[in-house]
């Protein structure tokens, strides 16, 4: 079963300097607390993956926690660039960071076979692109039945991965629901599993529509973090601040305006909402 | 109210957007990307074709959104959707799986087989790489759905002459190179831009231009493109936009976050 | 969207004489009505696949619509064996059954290649077993990253799915829930696509926790059959007849007794239920 | 009560049930199979392991059903779940996921290194092979598991000194062989029958009777064994059911449509 614990004692017990974080969540169910805690534990050197880095990426490589980041689509949706991971891929500011850089499909697939502990995927993809020359977990297999030529992508597996859900239950389940997006496959693919949640349910979780319920056992900390997702969103619980998304193009394109912000949101806050 | 009227009541990127959401007539489901994309998509449920079903990365299929969503992943897709899947499926059974009539994408660079760059443009010698988001879906989109619709703004800038990065590709070096490939479907059928409709010579598979906005010369649209923009022999105007088209735009526009 | 038919229009234009038809179900949900339907409508040298073929395959092989099964355990379960189907594979009755044998997990991944339009899937199964042996449908396939040996399973594309479903909405659109097996990868897997249901609801169909929801326009037609999976069951609508699948035991050993019990509940039924 | 007592009070088949159960004592989950393991499993839960996780390959996850299903698919399998997964997540995300602590297998023929025959039987040069089920999830519960129980009825019929068909590789001709075929964990740990328990040599990886049920002979079990059955030389005896765990187990499959 899954310890309920607080969000610093998880993230000091699971996120190791050097580690690859899987930090997840399509648009919705975003772990940006859990992202401001490994920021303010000073922990350095991750291999970041996510299919979708967005703001909460920019935040972690612009505090300079990334020296690698494993992703399919970098930005700010509906707004623009992500300014921090841009000035660290074109000018190594605060650091140089690598990128190991996919499709969509592709990096789908690198969690389902990570979770279905393959050593690889096959995918229609890529096809006369030029990302398999970026990249080394891309290659080619063919079908034994039909001779087909087929991209093959190498499993990915985290050696944490961090989620955010709307409930547990004292027991460590998880259920989160609305858009599922990669969260499942990332967690069954990962070595540690950090879930942070909206709210802890006294007895049984209520199954809901369209919910992806996880047992307690491939979870190794659950801490209670309400609005842990913000900007981002819980559906059920919150909606997404679309203004925070728009006002972070100007935070974030300037570094001192950024270090200010960091200093006041992340360095300078003690999470007040974390426990158990 | 003649067309010219209609045209000179609306921007450049309203054309743009209500030609986009006219090239969704008739598909039974559309691959949306957020944007411009998402944008059409939107208009043509609220006029050519109502019901278009739209597919979002984020795994909702069957969305029916009542404003523009600012991001894929906005909980109202998910709130009216007939059925949230998860983004693996969505890539394996939805897309692969060859169930989707039209991919509509945007793009940063374009060239004139339509293959499409979102990864990096080249600065010159003395400046790194800029960089840009990335393939996120659409080098599959391109590759699985039954047509590909594309909607970018006409400028040198991204109608070039030759990509800096192959992303996702379109026709490739032209005829048979999607076949060559193993791609399925016809590829890139129109390019909506915010002058005219971009399509692919069907010999050559180059893209020429088959019409204009109302107001827009050939000189204007030759002049913004990066490479020779040849003039489809019938080239036509577009119809300007109609008032039920321009209010359903900008209604949706005004309850969203953003347009694009 | 998908048109809603009577089970016996329905049959006649999607199942022809020598498709491969999958009639799936995982204990739940069993589509035996359509499989009445598909016996009285004498259609023949069909190649059935199903992961586990029970009672409902045991009654189209003994009528002998069957020329082959595709299938991973194929028995009556908790129960015992299933007559026909041995008496076709011992003895040739009514016709010689030709057999393309799986595992559970190869099974599985055939559905997931076939629903996914590859050629093959990748699964770390078979390993020293003689299954590969009696099959072409099962390979070898090395990873390209790690050298790994792995075993590759070849699609499994049906001509015709047929599934049955808890509801359906006038557009076609269909929910189904509880143990919802293979279900959704051999519709998505299958050229035509059949689904018989418990109901038609007026309006949207009302999201159910666990549900398995598929659009009309992946389905070709949706008959409404209450009932339609009895002896199986439909979580919410009717609870299985353990009855029935014990008795079978003693119906299906004895050729002439199976017989009758086909004259009587198959041949000389029309299913007074069906409708639209 | 002593144990000699309690075995008198009880069936073979009912000493075979307990110590199936006892074997789970531990551990955190189980991939269960229909007829005996199933019996075993929930026994254990209901005795020994309160708090067993019951996987069944139906889908459900965590299954806590208050009357022996008949069945693996049976309703109240899914209605007592944690989740319910898909088919084929369950096989591939959960079972070869490394997720599985302990796979129960039952089986029509075992041979002395507990690979397993539910294919086909031959039965003799004139009369055709005799068709089983078949493999079911049995190769990639073997494969997969951290440990494997096997639950058979003790016959010659049963253990055979060759199989007619290797459906399933339990420790294949001895030991490494399941290291060189890639196989994950440790293989069958236990043959749990009507007469004895049999546990594979350290050495050899070949069966050897390790326990006995109170009241059978050594003599019983190689009787009944048929290849020449090896005893191993701290040979015991199982403690005979307590009452608590026979009245569970009679309430159990009072409730149930059939045991086994």
């Amino acid at each position: 079963m899954a310890d309920i614990r607080s969000l610093h004692d998880a993230v000091r017990d699971l996120v190791h300097d050097g580690d690859t974080v899987a930090l997840e969540g399509f648009t919705h169910l975003i772990p940006f607390a859990a992202a401001h805690e490994i920021i303010r534990q000073g922990v350095t050197g991750l291999t970041l993956a996510r299919m979708t880095p967005d703001v909460v990426h920019d935040q972690l490589i612009g505090a300079g926690a990334a020296r690698k980041l494993v992703f399919s689509w970098g930005g700010n949706p509906g707004v623009g660039s992500l300014h921090r991971f841009r000035d660290a891929v074109e000018n190594g500011w605060p650091h140089p960071l690598e990128l190991d850089e996919h499709s969509h499909a592709g990096m789908a697939n690198r969690y389902v076979a990570g979770a279905s502990k393959l050593p690889f995927a096959v995918l229609r993809g890529y096809r006369g692109s030029g990302i398999p020359g970026r990249t080394d977990t891309v290659a080619t297999v063919t079908c034994p039945f039909t001779g087909e030529q087929l991209a093959a992508v190498a499993a990915l597996n985290p050696d944490v991965t961090v989620v955010h859900a709307q409930q547990a239950d004292r027991h460590g389940n998880v259920q989160f629901w609305g858009l599922t997006g990669v969260q499942k496959e990332a967690v069954l693919a990962a070595g540690r599993v950090l879930v942070t949640v909206e709210e802890i349910v006294e007895g049984a979780l209520e199954p809901r529509p369209g919910s992806v319920v996880l047992p307690g056992w491939v979870i190794d900390a659950v801490a209670l973090v309400p609005g842990g997702a913000h900007p981002s969103y819980a559906a059920g619980y919150s909606v997404r601040d679309n203004d925070f998304y728009q006002r972070w193009d100007a935070v974030s394109r300037d570094r001192d305006t950024f270090l200010r912000w960091l200093d006041e949101n992340v360095w300078n806050v003690r999470n007040v909402r974390e426990g158990s | 109210m003649s067309g010219t009227d209609g045209a000179a009541r609306c921007g450049r990127d309203e054309l743009m957007e209500v030609n986009a959401a006219r090239a969704l007539a008739g598909a039974r489901n559309c691959f949306v990307g957020i944007g411009l994309p998402s944008t059409a998509a939107n208009l043509a449920r609220r006029t050519v074709n109502p019901d278009l079903v739209l597919v979002y990365e984020s795994g909702t299929i069957g969305s029916r959104p009542t404003r523009l969503p600012l991001s894929i992943g906005d909980g109202e897709l998910a709130d009216t959707a007939d059925a949230v899947v998860s983004v693996p499926e969505m890539f394996n059974y939805w897309l692969q799986g060859g169930r989707i009539d039209v991919g509509f994408l945007g793009a940063a660079q374009l060239d004139r087989f339509a293959n499409i760059n979102t990864t990096v443009v080249d600065r010159g010698p003395d400046r790194p790489e800029g960089r840009l988001p990335g393939a996120g879906g659409a080098p599959e989109i391109a590759a699985n759905c039954g047509a590909v619709l594309i909607v970018l703004r006409h400028t040198r800038r991204n109608l070039v002459p030759a990509l800096d990065f192959v992303t996702t590709v379109g026709h490739g070096a032209g005829p048979g190179d999607r076949a060559a490939l193993g791609m399925r479907g016809a590829g890139p059928t129109a390019v909506i831009t915010d002058l005219g409709v971009l399509r692919p010579d069907p010999d050559t598979a180059e893209l020429v231009l088959s019409a204009l906005h109302p107001g827009v010369t050939t000189e204007q649209a030759r002049e913004a493109t990066g490479w020779d923009l040849r003039v489809a022999p019938d080239l036509t105007v577009t119809q300007a936009p109609t008032d039920a088209e321009l209010s359903a735009l900008r209604a949706l526009k005004a309850a969203g976050g953003r347009a694009s």
